[in-house]
């Protein structure tokens, strides 16, 4: 059903619309003891999805949700999102927030930086929301004085409809302290960072993806040029406003020459 | 002593040495003329047999045709020779030559026409079989000082070959 | 680090030059080329026949995952993970599943958790089993790469016996499991383990004091802790560097905590290093089986998890010890039944980075092995 | 008529080779019959080689093409000789087509002066080993030949690796044989001999094979010369030429169809070739094991029948398997087959029982039997042993064998020389 994507997407990034593969259920031989609620359910065939609004009718999914035993989810499909609350869904736990993460390291960069960083803790894992002018700085701090020797991963979000655009994560962790963080930063679309491959030689190719999938520039880059994608690719991927079925743009005509008929 | 061949090979090989020397000056591919003096030296090599002298025969197959050539080979290839293929081969020396082939020619025709009082006929003395002996208590006996001195020889050579090498390697 | 980028072209056309006289030479190695594990295109740039630094050209897989990933639902991900590194597809799918877990705040149940850890260890012992036999082959030697494809196909047994698929098995769900195990599934997992042994000593036999093995593998391609940590190196090349770290123990996850095991670490990080380290590893995985196998609960295998997933908004980083390395997942959840955000951060790609640094002086010949030892799968690295 | 049957008569009862004594017609039977045989040993090998290299890696090699493969070398005679013969664009025609020639050349035109026998060799120079030396040393050329004429790098890189490895290996080579010649002259007329039958005598005569000679010394030169023999074949641990998983490709790339058969059949060809120098030189080629210790007429009676015994055993494994085969229809002819090849195999056996035959063919099995032996090594090597890199490979040929080599030949002559003193 090939769809075409709305261009501005609603604030929440609803995903359009979605073919709900029908997912085979291949128990391959195996005697399961979920009894009886495994066989595929032959009504909640492909349903062609309605572009997902949230308050969507879903078709009256099987009510035979078995009662809160381990139900294998098995075959039927996944419903579209907005399922109606089933009656017997436990109740609601407490939803996780961020919390404010307080910790030595971050009375002593609170001190240096005052304002600059916000520490936050979710689900147990720290992160700090950096401003985009401390960048170089506190990861030189964070590299040598707290010794965050290992950069885990440098990847971007692309929030589409804030005022600064693109939030660029760093993961870092320290061997000496076993301890697991995450950097952010907020920036704009078309804004550079400077780039960190001075501080982990690991950096490298990372930032080359992220400028690879999202166009963020690093400057000081040893050899800022896409690593995943052809030379002459026209866009990003993994911006949002770039359509999952856009892959066949001119790099393609010209250089694999076919005419494809999406 | 039972003569090894026929008189027919001995003409036959020397028609080949023959054919090979003029094939080595004249083809354009240098390559096709270290062929061509590959056959040379196995000819000559043919004809040691012929001269009862195995153990030169088979030096001369070891030394010349499976050792030298193949450095021969070696060198021609590794140097590129596709630029020597287009130039246009010229001589300018062709008066020197032409003094040095007309010396020699006198010599081969003093040489046929004074025949054999030249070099007298000895009937040969020693057995086909143990040459390779009688040349082995020569070498190591009456010229055992030459011999090392050759040796050295090559040792210098060698150790010259290396030192030119040594600043690529 | 960074070598200039401007590789000269191969002019080779102009007849004044030969090969050999020419001071810097680019080779092209790939992206079809049988030593490169699949499609990965090597720009070396050689003086004669040693390396005086190489470039890797990757992408040529690249199916796009992440970008997938935001658009299906958190179970219709599932099977996208195993496509990555389709060596190690079960350790993928357990990444994954524990990753969403986190984020949806569920704790897979005891049995399940102990099933994983089996399948996991048993899919480390087939990576590390085929990582052997193709990298004797680049090496030369034939002979091993039977003797593992061999011993790798009863693991692979095991898995179609459970979840009906070899390669890509999609054995776990967000949750827990969506199979119980089939009858009989503890004998015949010790049932291999007792045949497992020996076959690991055959190995060693064939290699460890192999002469030529050993003058091929030593000091090849070595790299050290200090480079590994700043490349963001990590797995069994990491530990051959003499860095003690191994995510099982460090962080555990899955119940690793309450089996006991050695991490192996090599002290020169070079490729016979690197070789004894996975060699040691594959028979720690057998001890860790072991002992999940003695102490399987019974119980559910399936945590209570709503059939339609929509985590709160927010996001989480998890990541666990694949046989290549760290392999982590940051889902970014906007709450919504698709992840806003589907990262994946890939062993292989960050350690192939370190290719050029390890063949820094080696020959062409050598360049080959360094390339097995590293153990890549382009899947993987070009998601 | 009658003078050229007497001709022929005439050599049955003279001990010597038909070259050495002159009769043509013996001579050009003994070359059909050795060049034969060496097709068939070539042959033999293919088979061989893909069945016991294929056991060693937990896998059954050629079952399809006959009972258990054995029409597989013959299927694959077949399809080098239909193959296209290709050749490349500007490749030099005339180098091209010679290169194997030479190849094939050098490697068959050793098997000249191989001893099978006191009298069974074509013929018996008095240079023999220098010859054989000379000639294996030919075939670099053939190898340089055929890289230049392809007419691309990959193969000229091959080629110049391929023959540098040959060149500095020979020299090893002849340091060993040297040493084992050095021990033929410990005879009373203190001077040894070039002729491989020659030094064949000697060791019968001193009564010990020169492997075990001056303990260490013998075996370490049958060491250097083994591991020489491996590499000037560029078999094995030293096969960098077609080291598919490098950037170079062997010599013979560009060849195709009957040409690289020639090249194949070469390089098996000299594989026989220099095991047989080596069984000749240090393991008392013709020579039945302990000739002098266990002599007597019984002990010649009981080794006599070796051959025989042998052939039949062959012949039980293939009946053996005939009964294994699988009862199914389509097995039938294969079964047949099999049967058949045992039945010759045992009919072969019985023949060699006959004391006029087993008597002359004696030696013959006892020297190939040993030559089979070095096969089964070479086969060996290949399954166990993975690639030396070409500088490793290279430092070895002079580094290690060659010094090696030297002090063998110097302790050997001390040695000799003591012995001839005391």
């Amino acid at each position: 059903m090939p769809e075409e994507t709305k261009p501005p997407l609603p604030p929440s990034p609803e995903g359009e619309a979605k073919p709900t593969a029908e997912k085979p259920a291949v128990p391959g031989g195996v005697k399961s003891t979920t009894s009886g609620s495994v066989q595929t359910d032959p009504n909640a065939s492909t349903t062609k999805a309605e572009p997902a609004q949230p308050a969507a009718a879903k078709p009256a999914a099987p009510a035979a949700a078995a009662p809160p035993k381990p139900a294998a989810a098995g075959a039927t499909p996944p419903a579209a999102p907005g399922a109606p609350a089933k009656p017997a869904a436990p109740p609601k736990a407490p939803v996780p927030t961020p919390v404010p993460w307080d910790s030595p390291m971050i009375a002593k960069l609170r001190g240096a930086y005052g304002s600059g960083i916000e520490p936050l803790s979710y689900l147990g894992q720290n992160y700090m929301i950096v401003d985009q002018s401390l960048i170089p700085e506190i990861l030189q701090v964070l590299r040598n004085e707290e010794r965050f020797d290992y950069c885990v991963d440098i990847t971007a979000v692309h929030y589409p409809q804030r005022e600064k655009q693109f939030e660029v994560v760093w993961v870092l962790y320290s061997f000496p302290r076993n301890e697991r963080i995450r950097v952010k930063t907020l920036i704009k679309d078309g804004e550079a960072v400077p780039s960190s491959v001075p501080i982990w030689a690991g950096a490298d190719w990372l930032e080359r993806e992220v400028f690879d999938m999202f166009g963020i520039r690093f400057g000081g880059h040893p050899d800022l040029k896409r690593i995943l994608l052809p030379e002459g690719w026209k866009g990003h991927p993994l911006r949002k406003d770039y359509g999952i079925l856009q892959q066949d743009n001119e790099w393609v005509q010209i250089n694999l020459g076919i005419e494809s008929g999406q | 002593m039972t003569p090894v061949a026929t008189p027919f090979f001995f003409y036959l090989l020397s028609a080949i040495m023959l054919a090979g020397g003029i094939l080595v000056i004249t083809r354009k591919n240098a390559v096709h003329s270290a062929l061509a003096l590959i056959v040379t030296l196995l000819a000559q090599a043919a004809i040691y047999l012929m001269l009862y002298a195995p153990f030169v025969a088979g030096v001369q197959i070891i030394l010349y045709a499976g050792g030298i050539m193949v450095l021969f080979l070696f060198v021609i290839m590794l140097v590129n020779i596709d630029r020597t293929m287009k130039e246009r081969q010229f001589n300018s020396q062709w008066i020197i030559g032409l003094i040095a082939a007309t010396a020699l020619g006198g010599l081969f025709i003093a040489v046929y026409t004074k025949g054999p009082n030249i070099f007298p006929a000895q009937p040969l003395t020693i057995a086909e079989a143990d040459n390779t002996q009688r040349i082995a208590s020569l070498l190591y006996g009456q010229y055992m000082f030459s011999f090392e001195i050759a040796s050295l020889l090559l040792l210098v050579a060698i150790i010259g070959a290396v030192v030119m090498a040594k600043k690529r390697i | 680090m960074a070598d200039q980028n401007t590789l000269s072209p191969l002019d080779l056309e102009t007849h004044d030059k030969t090969f050999l006289d020419a001071n810097e030479l680019v080779i092209n190695m790939g992206p079809q080329h049988p030593a490169t594990h699949g499609v990965l295109r090597v720009i070396l740039r050689l003086d004669g026949e040693k390396v005086l630094g190489l470039e890797c050209v990757i992408g040529y897989l690249h199916r796009g995952v992440e970008k997938i990933g935001e658009h299906r639902t958190y179970t219709m991900f599932n099977p996208y993970v195993d496509r990555m590194d389709y060596v190690a597809a079960v350790s993928n799918g357990l990444g994954y599943c524990e990753a969403v877990e986190k984020l949806l705040n569920v704790e897979a149940p005891p049995r399940a958790q102990h099933v994983r850890v089996i399948l996991t260890e048993l899919n480390r012992i087939a990576s590390h089993q085929l990582w052997l036999g193709t990298h004797a082959l680049d090496i030369g030697a034939i002979t091993p790469l039977f003797y593992t494809f061999r011993d790798r196909e009863e693991i692979l047994k095991i898995y179609e016996k459970y979840c009906g698929a070899r390669l890509t098995t999609h054995a776990f769900r967000i949750g827990g499991l969506q199979y119980e195990t089939y009858a009989g599934f503890e004998k015949e997992v010790k049932n291999f383990l007792n045949f497992l042994k020996p076959k690991i000593d055959e190995y060693e036999e064939l290699l460890t004091t192999n002469r030529i093995w050993v003058e091929r593998t030593k000091g090849i391609g070595k790299i050290s802790a200090e480079d590994c940590i700043a490349l963001g190196v990590t797995g069994p090349v990491l530990r051959a560097s003499g860095v003690k770290w191994d995510l099982r123990k460090a962080q555990p996850y899955a119940n690793y905590k309450n089996f006991d095991f050695e991490i192996p670490t090599g002290q020169h990080g070079d490729t016979y290093d690197r070789y004894l380290v996975r060699m040691v590893e594959m028979r720690q995985s057998v001890r860790i089986i072991e002992q999940a196998v003695d102490a399987l609960p019974e119980g559910p295998i399936m945590a209570k998890v709503p059939k339609v997933m929509k985590p709160p908004v927010g996001e989480v980083y998890h990541s666990i010890e694949a046989p290549k390395g760290e392999l982590g997942y940051f889902i970014v959840s906007d709450g919504s039944t698709q992840p806003y955000r589907m990262r994946v951060r890939p062993p292989s790609f960050v350690n192939l980075q370190a290719l050029d640094l390890m063949c820094r002086g080696q020959l062409v010949a050598d360049v080959i092995a360094v390339i097995g030892t590293l153990d890549i799968v382009l899947g993987e690295v070009d998601r | 008529m009658n003078a050229l049957i007497q001709y022929i008569e005439s050599y049955l009862t003279s001990d010597k080779t038909p070259g050495a004594a002159g009769n043509m017609f013996w001579a050009f039977v003994y070359i059909m019959l050795v060049f034969t045989g060496l097709s068939v040993a070539v042959i033999a090998m293919n088979w061989l080689e893909r069945k016991i290299l294929a056991h060693m890696q937990v896998r059954l090699g050629p079952m399809r093409v006959g009972p258990h493969g054995l029409l597989q070398p013959i299927a694959d005679a077949l399809k080098l000789l239909l193959k296209e013969d290709i050749m490349p664009a500007e490749a030099d025609s005339l180098v091209f087509w010679a290169a194997p020639f030479i190849v094939v050349l050098a490697a068959f035109s050793v098997f000249v002066v191989v001893p099978f026998g006191p009298q069974h060799a074509i013929t018996d120079m008095n240079i023999g080993i220098l010859f054989m030396l000379g000639v294996s040393s030919l075939s670099v050329l053939g190898i340089v030949m055929a890289g230049w004429a392809s007419n691309s790098h990959y193969p000229l890189i091959g080629a110049l690796r391929s023959s540098a490895q040959m060149v500095s290996y020979e020299v090893a080579m002849g340091l060993a044989v040297v040493s084992a010649i050095l021990m033929t002259s410990l005879n009373a007329s203190g001077t040894g001999t070039l002729s491989m039958i020659g030094i064949v005598e000697a060791q019968k005569a001193q009564g010990e094979w020169f492997v075990f000679k001056f303990f260490p010394l013998g075996l370490i030169a049958f060491f250097i010369f083994a591991v020489a023999m491996v590499a000037e074949t560029n078999r094995a641990p030293f096969d960098l030429a077609e080291a598919e998983s490098e950037l170079t490709a062997g010599f013979h790339t560009e060849y195709s169809g009957f040409r690289w058969s020639l090249f194949f059949l070469a390089e098996y060809s000299a594989m026989i070739a220099v095991s047989s120098i080596a069984v000749t030189l240090w393991l008392g080629g013709w020579l039945r094991p302990f000739p002098n210790w266990l002599s007597g007429p019984a002990w010649s009676a009981i080794f006599s029948y070796v051959p025989g015994v042998t052939f039949l055993f062959f012949a039980a494994i293939c009946f053996y398997n005939t009964a294994r085969m699988p009862k199914h229809p389509y097995f039938r002819i294969q079964t047949l087959g099999l049967g058949a090849f045992g039945a010759v195999l045992g009919l072969i056996g019985l023949i060699l029982f006959i004391p006029a035959v087993s008597f002359r063919i004696q030696d013959i099995f006892w020297f190939s039997a040993k030559v089979a032996g070095f096969m089964y090594l070479y086969i060996w090597y290949r399954g166990t042993f993975p690639r030396y890199r070409f500088d490793q490979l290279m430092k070895m040929g002079w580094k290690v064998l060659l010094p090696m080599g030297l002090g063998v030949l110097i302790l050997t002559a001390g040695v000799a020389l003591l012995q001839i003193k005391s």
